[in-house]
């Protein structure tokens, strides 16, 4: 399924976070989105997965969602998201029970994933036993469950640490071949972008703008640092500025207006 | 030049210690008794433990106990039955409908710090002496801080959940059974921690007012005929009460909350 | 038929508990329900509540702010202060008589203890002050809720002075806890008590009400043979033991502090008039209550 | 064959309504007034609010109403110093000290849930009917939910400023002044918070005994003469002085606290 | 000054955590310190810095601090350990309170650091205002304010996003040659380690054992992705299988036995 975004703009009452984003993302293809801190990045995931209305310009969808599809749009969250009063296996059943699937069926994705992210053992664990990076392969197990057409990761391994996220990378190289699912990456980190991404799209910052869409020429298999070095030189140089100036913004009193974020 | 490092860590870590606890309350019931027997203390200002001792222990044979006791429990159950289930009714639609909250919080805002006791008069006009006014003057005192804390419980449902189910297409009555209910389980669970003491204090002071039995009525008709043993026996049973619900709570959320941390 | 009413266990409800004893109210078809309370207030209270359909009790200021607004009706008399009934004592802390308080007319400018604003009591205390001419408001006016809560602080000197049941003051008096240093029925007679009803009782039961009255009027009797005409010992005793079963208290404690009661449970209008005039000059009812509106004397007449 | 992507998201989330509120509130009293005025309630059971009204200016004009908050607010406070200071030592030794925390908090949990106003008695036979015995009851109320609020927020500074604290070599008096005090600080508003309340409970409680002014005993006589009017006035009354104490810690909070989040 | 560690172990009760490290931390040297989760890390740096007493082994010094030193041993921690009531000036005074200073040296040591951080314009700003950032730059200003004579930073980025974090290498970078403080670095990220260190210190898994010491024998301008690669793919080979054990490991109930880490 190709991902057509056309002219996107959002505003939260008179902040302005996002201004003419277009993009399309192939069917298959893996797109990078990274910018500086508040520029908007998951503001623009939110409205790509339909859960966040745009002011401005619409997002179409091309093409039919793969055989057996149940969620074309599905996210990997950064914090995980998982009911920490289910188990690791009815966190992903969680994804099923809405739909009309027979118990068997459903036992049978379920387990099918679980094995996938190497979970197995722990189907009736409950998340607070597990450390950060098994967390997030349960995650990515739930996504998988639904057989998504569209992945939607909003910074999926930076609550985890330098280790565990070289580990996950690892992962997510070995799983993709067998999915092939059409997915945006959001991410703050450039060698993390540059090894999984077939394109990067840089923002600027707030409001966030497609400031250039850099396309990753080597084969992932041979990504490594010194292949990439100079792409990762240049688009640091392009964040760099904006990067700094968000790090010395002041933060905004957060007025507990009775929404929650 | 070597010099070995100076050590300036430790303290302020509390050390749990065993005995110490049972040790102290020994001790200060032994000086207690040692100062009555010693007639230090006069008996009607202060009567002596086992004077206490005896006075539950006559009460407990005459089979007065029970019967206190179970006046009052019924009491307390009921009200807390009737004004929970409805303060957690209210507590949700506060939490869940914008309407509902603009309207009824500034309402709650206002009624809850009325001392309910003072509101008994009323109730005794609209319900009648009997045990009615007692059930009401109860079930309202546990209504507030049961909506109150039903509602902030659901405020404290990480969003983030919310959105998790919402991309996964859940309908919005399963999110909040199988999401909200849950997530809100630990507010509850403090709301009802604090509603048992509440109906505690309520009623006793209830059972001020016309009841014949009653631990409340107990501790009265003791201070009443100055009685000082049978009046500090009531207030032991009352400590007891609350030492056990208090037990019965923590009970409850080691059972329903394990998926904390 | 079946019917409720609310009282105190007290010796001034003797009549509805010889009536209930010697099946007055029985012979009038009549199967009434007690519902006991400890103070004069939920009596009434009951009654407006629904809980009891009659009710017995004390005067107070609370119960006129209920009837002033239609909720109750008097329909008889109950007891009265009288000379020479011994039922409520001036009393004084030791200390209080020590200082030189001997007498009702001391009582100026001294703290009085009571149960209630607005009860007996506190009536008693204006009669007396009215009476002997002293400034009720240079007094401390104790409200201590409690009968018990009264004793302790007379006892303990906190409250200087009290006005007291017999049945509570005569044995402290015989403990030197405090002194007894007159009686109010000696001092300010007036109507202490009555029979009331709820104004829609008299609209739609009112064949019921009348029954209920001539029962209670034949208790009245009896209990005005038994302890005001003093004919027949063998009644006397009778009456006496039924009084100690209901009271719960010794019938020599009962036989000291009997209260008179009119005959025909007559009341007086005019002195309920002049205990209305006087809560509304103390500020404690509403000023729109009409005496005449509270009382009913097609059962019962009034005395003047 | 182009699509359009599908909102799914939105709901779960408080709108605040600027004009709810008060439109809420002067509905129900316009409805109660209505309802009196038309004679549908009687004025025993539920006087109108235009009468509420009434007997509160009458109280105002005639300057009771100043002479009883007067008498309450005085108790209130003189309670308030005497148990809070006492709950805030008692409780800090709570929370740095491991024999004090072991030998006193089984006895402080044993006796906090007893209803204080079942040793009003007591405290009659101990200090007199005076102020003393009222002021001792607010007190002991307000001592308790001090001392664990004071205890518990000690516990919640977090541990790592006190280690950084260590680190610098301050010497440990200045870490209990300079880092626990403050961090313990919004636990110790939260504990105001409830004292507060508590003191309110207390006041109308100890004043149903022997005061010839005070809120409570206002409320008291107004129940003993039936006077709804004056019962509800008294309650209002209470209501404002609670929402009032409820703003007050509120204006603290933000004034000491600001630097939370 | 040069730091010796001898033999040093450590266990929490039964739980061993460090066993038999051996390490000479060179004057003016930079060592990181790398090892799967939970392998002891911060229990060595504790020790490091006297927080922590070894259960065996001791640790000295050689040498004598430098001119102005006021903490010898200074920590930079991964949570910032900011006082959050406190502005920026006021958290870099707190580390100099409680020295013998003139108030005009305290100013001039706090504004002297604060520009070298390039926090100057910032000194009234209150933590909860910067983004992470900026508050570790707080959190190094004061520990340089103390001249210190060894730093001890326990993943003093790991809380920061992938381009903040880049930022502050670079900065540590720059300000490197004009302090040479002796330094031991503890981190997950292979990257940091190997820009940053002189020596990279390879932990084993709980007990964590030294596995082995790696110089970087690039002088730090020339390091870059391509010089590296070969270095980093050897530490990652030599950690990888224990930290995919220590990820896979389920964590422990945490038992609040009333001790506070
Ligand atoms: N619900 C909301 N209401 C108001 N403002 C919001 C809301 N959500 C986000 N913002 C603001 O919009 C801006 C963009 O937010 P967003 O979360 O999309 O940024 P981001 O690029 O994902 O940032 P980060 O890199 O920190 O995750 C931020 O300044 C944020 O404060
Ligand atoms: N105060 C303590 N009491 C008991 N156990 C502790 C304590 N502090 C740490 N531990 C345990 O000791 C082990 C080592 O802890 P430490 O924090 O030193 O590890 P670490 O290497 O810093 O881990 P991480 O990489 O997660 O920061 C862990 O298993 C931890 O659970
Ligand atoms: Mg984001
Ligand atoms: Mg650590």
């Amino acid at each position: 399924m190709r991902l057509i975004v056309e002219g996107v703009g959002h505003r939260y009452g008179a902040l302005e976070v996002l201004d003419g984003i277009s993009l399309t993302v192939a069917e298959g293809e893996i797109v990078a989105v990274i910018g500086p801190s508040g520029c908007g990045k998951s503001t623009l995931l939110g409205i790509l997965g339909g859960l966040l209305e745009p002011s401005a310009g619409r997002i179409l969808t091309d093409g039919a969602p793969p055989a057996g599809c149940l969620n074309p749009f599905t996210y990997v969250f950064q914090d995980f998201a998982l009911l920490p009063w289910r188990s690791v296996a009815g966190n992903v059943a969680f994804a099923l029970e809405h739909h009309r699937l027979t118990a068997a069926e459903r036992e049978r994705r379920v387990a099918e994933v679980l094995a996938t992210t190497g979970l197995a053992d722990f189907a009736d664990a409950l998340p607070k036993q597990l450390s950060g990076g098994m967390r997030q392969r349960v995650g990515i197990a739930r996504a998988l469950a639904v057989t998504p057409a569209v992945l939607l990761l909003d910074e999926p391994l930076s609550a985890l640490d330098a280790q565990t996220r070289e580990l996950l990378i690892e992962e997510f190289l070995a799983l993709w071949p067998r999915h092939r699912t059409t997915a945006v990456y959001v991410t703050h980190n450039l060698d993390e972008a540059l090894r999984l991404a077939d394109r990067v799209c840089v923002l600027s910052r707030r409001p966030g703008r497609v400031r250039e869409i850099v396309a990753v020429d080597v084969p992932r298999p041979e990504r490594d640092g010194a292949r990439l070095a100079s792409l990762r030189d240049r688009l640091w140089r392009l964040i760099q500025d904006e990067a700094r100036a968000a790090d010395r913004e002041r933060q905004p009193e957060i007025l507990d207006a009775g929404d929650h974020r | 030049m070597m010099a070995p490092l100076r050590f300036r860590g430790g303290g302020f870590t509390i050390q749990p210690k065993r005995h110490t606890g049972w040790i102290a309350g020994l001790a200060v019931i032994a000086i207690w008794q040692g100062a009555s027997s010693a007639g230090w203390v006069s008996p009607i200002f202060l009567p002596s433990p086992a004077g206490i001792a005896q006075a539950l222990a006559d009460m407990a044979l005459s089979g007065q106990l029970w019967r206190h006791l179970a006046a009052s429990l019924k009491r307390i159950v009921a009200g807390f039955v009737l004004g929970g289930s409805a303060g957690l009714a209210i507590g949700l639609a506060l939490g869940l409908l914008s309407h509902v909250r603009a309207a009824g919080l500034p309402i709650i805002s206002a009624l809850f710090p009325i001392p309910k006791i003072a509101l008994l008069p009323l109730f005794i006009l609209w319900f009648g002496i009997g045990e009615p006014s007692k059930v009401a003057t109860i079930a309202l005192g546990v209504f507030f801080p049961m909506a109150i804390a039903t509602y902030s419980g659901v405020d404290q449902v990480p969003r983030t959940l919310i959105r998790m189910a919402q991309s996964f297409d859940v309908p919005a009555l399963a999110i909040v059974g199988k999401v909200i209910l849950p997530g809100a389980l630990p507010g509850i669970l403090a709301g009802v921690r604090i509603s048992a003491s509440i109906g505690l204090v309520l009623v006793v002071a209830a059972e001020m007012i016309g009841a014949e039995f009653g631990v409340g009525a107990y501790i009265l008709t003791a201070g009443n005929l100055m009685r000082t043993e049978d009046l500090l026996a009531g207030v032991c049973l009352l400590s007891v009460l609350g030492i056990t619900v208090g037990f019965a709570v923590s009970a409850a959320e080691r059972r329903l909350l394990g998926w904390r941390q | 038929e079946k019917t409720s009413l609310s009282v105190l266990k007290l010796a001034s409800s003797g009549p509805v508990f010889l009536a209930q004893d010697l099946g007055h109210f029985a012979a009038e078809g009549l199967e009434v329900e007690f519902k006991f309370f400890a103070a004069a207030q939920p009596v009434a209270v009951a009654v407006v509540s629904g809980d009891a359909e009659f009710g017995v009790t004390g005067l107070t200021a609370g119960f006129y702010n209920l009837a002033g607004k239609g909720a109750l009706k008097i329909i008889a008399g109950q007891s009265r202060e009288q000379p020479g009934y011994k039922l409520s004592a001036y009393m004084v802390s030791n200390q209080a008589f020590a200082a030189g308080v001997r007498s009702p007319a001391d009582f100026g400018g001294r703290s009085f203890a009571m149960t209630q604003v607005g009860s007996t009591f506190h009536y008693m205390i204006g009669l007396l002050a009215e009476k002997k001419g002293f400034d009720l408001s240079k007094n401390r006016l104790l409200a201590l809720q409690s009968i018990p809560n009264m004793v302790s602080a007379l006892q303990g000197g906190q409250a200087d002075t009290a006005i007291l049941p017999s049945t509570v003051a005569v044995p402290m008096m015989d403990r030197g806890d405090a002194k007894i240093v007159g009686w109010a029925g000696d001092e300010t007679p007036w109507q202490l008590g009555a029979l009331f009803t709820s104004p829609k009782m008299i609209d739609t039961k009112k064949a019921t009400v009348e029954r209920f009255v001539r029962a209670y009027k034949k208790g009245v009797a009896a209990y005005d043979l038994a302890f005001q005409k003093k004919g027949d010992q063998a009644a006397t005793d009778k009456a006496l033991d039924i009084l100690a079963r209901y009271t719960e208290q010794q019938k020599g404690a009962i036989a000291a502090g009997l209260p008179y009661i009119e005959p025909e449970a007559r009341f007086s209008a005019r002195d309920i008039a002049k205990q209305v005039a006087y809560w509304q000059a103390q500020g404690q009812a509403d000023k729109s209550i009409e005496a005449k509106d509270i009382v009913v004397t097609t059962f019962v007449s009034s005395i003047d």
